[in-house]
């Protein structure tokens, strides 16, 4: 099973998805994205990952992903596959997949030794001037996870801020699922389609949870919880200091609302500049 | 309060943009020269950002990301990555800062894996990011890191982001549209790029020739004018302290 | 000098911009565009076109564009090249040309004889799969023209209403003018980009114009002037048909104000639905 | 008030579309049928329009463009062109529809030139449009158009939208993923392909066999169970109706 997550880089990572793929026990996901922070390794150290395909795997804020390391360095909890990416590789190959095109032709990685580590690109001659070129093949993610500020009941979103490779990940997906800090209505999220990065027709799911990003900012919700990330990264830098720290934060909270709550006042320090879009229903 | 050499790199940096320049900005210290440019020569130059964000003005609080909405607030442009790198691949793109866990004499950086093989690495980086795209597309890239041994080597164990390869040539022979190093503003000193190669041109006020040669893992060139690398203002000083209030980026280990 | 027009297909075509250009008595244009309705027709008919890229060339609700047929089948007024192409060809040749891509790989038009007409796709092998794939080089244009409700005295531009391939034709220009209904402040506009196709550092004039599109429909400002479209191609079945037209509504007026004031109290119908975005400034 | 020919192919058409279907609309006949479809036995199928709108309700009046404010208002995406092309390639899209001006028996379409060569045509037309794309990436094609010897022609001069090409096996031999023509509905009878080939499976109740076959360019080929075309009920009659009461598109020539 392959999954599309944070694909809006930095912010609105669906972080409550992972933790519930954590807390289910999940196992072989391939995981797509261009950077994650910290979620991928987070589900790298839970044992839930076979294989990554992303651009960049670590802490955005605080520096090298411990879980990441130990899995590429000692096979700890288990070996991964990684295909390299770079963001512009990455986005070529969701491109690919959301046109349904062949392949991508591109000019960068050319001379970088990330197309031989990916494995999966070819070079190539252009036709039209004998440039070298190196083609990206189409992603297709088995599902794109999207989180969003709003969404309608039937999936239509509402995603404000950076989109980063958010829409290319949607469209190239077989389904989508959609993470909302509030449901909205219909005619009022299509009255402003721009917002909107793909049709509902790809939706089959709408998980309506707030805070469902946290530690990662949603534009116009929360901002970004610095010291959250500092702290994983200080907790993390044993098996023992991520197992204890995972039973704090995913194990031990029965839901991302028990998870809010332990949170406590920082979590509304957050908040303290979100101004929603829609009147909430 | 003295200088501090993230405060002197910084300055540096600030240097290497031009006005009206369309610029990949990052983060830390390349988003404080950012800054200071903007406030300084360069009011006209544009900021971006590979998420999707284009600024003509800096934002106004310490980032932590790109990401972080202070950064989002008052952008030209609001976006998509593919967006971004378009103007990249176009040749849109004047200047990208990018840093690295290794660098070669032959600009190379790697920030992918260090030892072993790519499978079972000795030392797992986080990997590239857009920084291999900047590398690749940018008109010019500008290099800023600290300098050791252990970073500055005779030949990286991967090249994540292509700098001039084994020299001059090389870029064209595997098929780079432009581009290529333009300089290495490392903890203690400056580094220019000639025939593909890099060649001290100056160092630190705090920094010799003997420490980078002793801190250096290739026979270090240096330029026959090799001088000192120019102190901050004390308005550029207080531009950089205005913005990093605490040295969180630009103090930090000292 | 090359010209995208008339992106967003059958709405915000600025027939404003093209009326100009033949009063200026602009010859040797190539022209770009998907559809253009009756636009790329008149420019033909007043002899300001070399050749052009197009998908289709007619009146959308008439019928036949009698300018294009004349020229095409008797060289009235002189010859033009066409390279025909169909609206996914021309969407992929103007996002290879946004995103400074080599080419594009597709499997439309394979079997169609419009590759052969246009002459500058190449038939390729795909080095994944084997199979067969037609190669669309960039389309980059000198200037696009974009046409639409509102912008900033900076070129931040608010579109509203299908996009079509605007955004691809604004980001694959050299340079890029736009023709707005109302100019809006800055800040206004910044507060929504995603209804901003191009970054306003591609900009290099900001027109404003009030009734550009007519008699093309632009979404919240005006409806679209069907029986316009009907006169039009029933007045110019003849080159002397064509010349009176000319003279009536574009060598007789000395502005699009007057075009307007001539058009009378049907242009005040057209926008009895119009609703503003922002506060006209 | 008789029922026209415009009105059997708007209903012919309409049942061509099955419930839940994606399918590319296009204007006139195509868009009646697709309101029809919607209203009688395909409530939740999916409308597409080309410059980029998703629809699961036809718009609440006549259109004369798909880019019609009227078509806009109410849509469930409003995005680009390359968007709902990508979907179409994508194989996301059940069914579209289109006309032209010739079509021969293999249910390869014109609608570019007629006579002479490209650059010195006889007759120029309009061109492609979405046509060919449409006809080259849909799962099924349905076609539309006048019927008379001028159109149905043994030979087109030049294939915009390709259907069978030279018949079974042509399409994958160029490189189509899938697709081609699964109907055409003229205003005197209806043709089913069978091997790539245009078989009549039945004439109009005002039409006959004969009528047909003197006003088709090609070797007429008949299926044993040819019949009559179901002739439209009361209720699909009052909808087509409803939706052009001045018969601006079903009842135009008559």
């Amino acid at each position: 099973m392959s999954i599309a997550l944070g694909c809006a880089l930095e912010p609105a990572i669906p972080f409550a998805f992972g933790h519930e793929l954590i807390r289910q026990r999940k196992r072989d996901l391939v995981l797509i994205g261009p950077i994650s922070d910290i979620l991928f390794d987070q589900l790298i150290g839970a044992g839930c990952v076979r294989e990554i395909h992303a651009a960049w795997v670590g802490n955005v804020s605080a520096g090298l992903a411990h879980c990441y390391r130990r899995a590429m360095e000692q096979g700890i909890p288990r070996r991964i596959v990684v295909r390299d990416h770079s963001n512009f590789s990455i986005a070529q190959a969701l491109l690919a997949g959301a046109m349904g095109a062949p392949y991508i032709p591109t000019w960068t990685l050319l001379g970088s030794d990330i197309p031989r580590a990916n494995g999966t690109f070819k070079e190539s001659t252009s036709p039209f001037d004998g440039s070298k070129v190196l083609l990206i093949p189409p992603i297709v993610p088995d599902v794109t996870v999207v989180a969003c500020q709003s969404a309608d009941p039937t999936g239509t979103v509402y995603l404000d801020g950076p989109w980063g490779v958010s829409q290319e990940a949607a469209l190239a997906a077989k389904a989508v699922i959609v993470l909302c800090e509030s449901i909205a209505g219909t005619e009022a999220v299509q009255q402003i389609p721009r917002y909107t990065p793909l049709p509902s027709t790809k939706v089959v799911a709408v998980v309506h949870e707030r805070g469902g990003c946290h530690p990662s900012p949603l534009q116009n919700e929360y901002g970004r919880d610095h010291e959250f990330f500092h702290e994983y990264h200080r907790a993390t830098r044993t098996v023992e200091g991520f197992e204890g720290w995972t039973a704090e934060w995913v194990t031990g909270v029965k839901d991302r609302a028990e998870y809010l709550r332990k949170l406590g006042p920082r979590w509304k320090a957050l908040r303290d500049k979100s101004r929603q879009m829609f009147e909430p229903m | 309060m003295d200088v501090s050499a993230g405060e002197i790199m910084v300055a540096q940096a600030a240097r290497e943009i031009r006005d009206g320049e369309m610029v990949f900005v990052g983060m830390r210290l390349p988003l404080i020269a950012f800054v200071v440019a903007k406030r300084t020569h360069a009011p006209s130059a544009i900021g971006l950002f590979e998420l999707g964000i284009v600024r003509d003005e800096p934002a106004p609080e310490l980032l932590y990301t790109m990401g972080d909405p202070a950064n989002v607030e008052g952008s030209i442009w609001c976006a998509r990555t593919i967006d971004l790198m378009g103007m990249l691949q176009r040749g849109e793109v004047d200047a990208g800062f990018i840093g690295g866990a290794e660098i070669d004499r032959y600009g190379n950086l790697n920030t992918t894996a260090i030892g072993g093989d790519r499978a079972h690495p000795k030392v797992q980086l986080p990997g590239s990011g857009g920084g291999a795209d900047i590398a690749s597309l940018a008109h010019r890239l500008i290099v800023i890191m600290p300098h050791d041994k252990g970073r500055l080597r005779e030949r990286v164990d991967f090249i994540t982001s292509p700098g001039y390869g084994r020299g001059a040539g090389w870029r064209e022979r595997v098929g780079l549209p432009r581009g290529g190093p333009s300089v290495l503003i490392t903890t203690l000193g400056v580094f220019r790029f000639v025939d593909g190669e890099a060649v001290l041109v100056s160092n630190h006020p705090a920094s010799s020739l003997d420490e980078i040669r002793a801190n250096t893992g290739w026979p270090l060139r240096v330029a026959g004018d090799v001088g000192e690398t120019q102190v901050p203002s004390d308005e550029v000083l207080g531009i950089i302290r205005d913005y990093d209030p605490e040295g969180f980026w630009t103090r930090r280990g000292e």
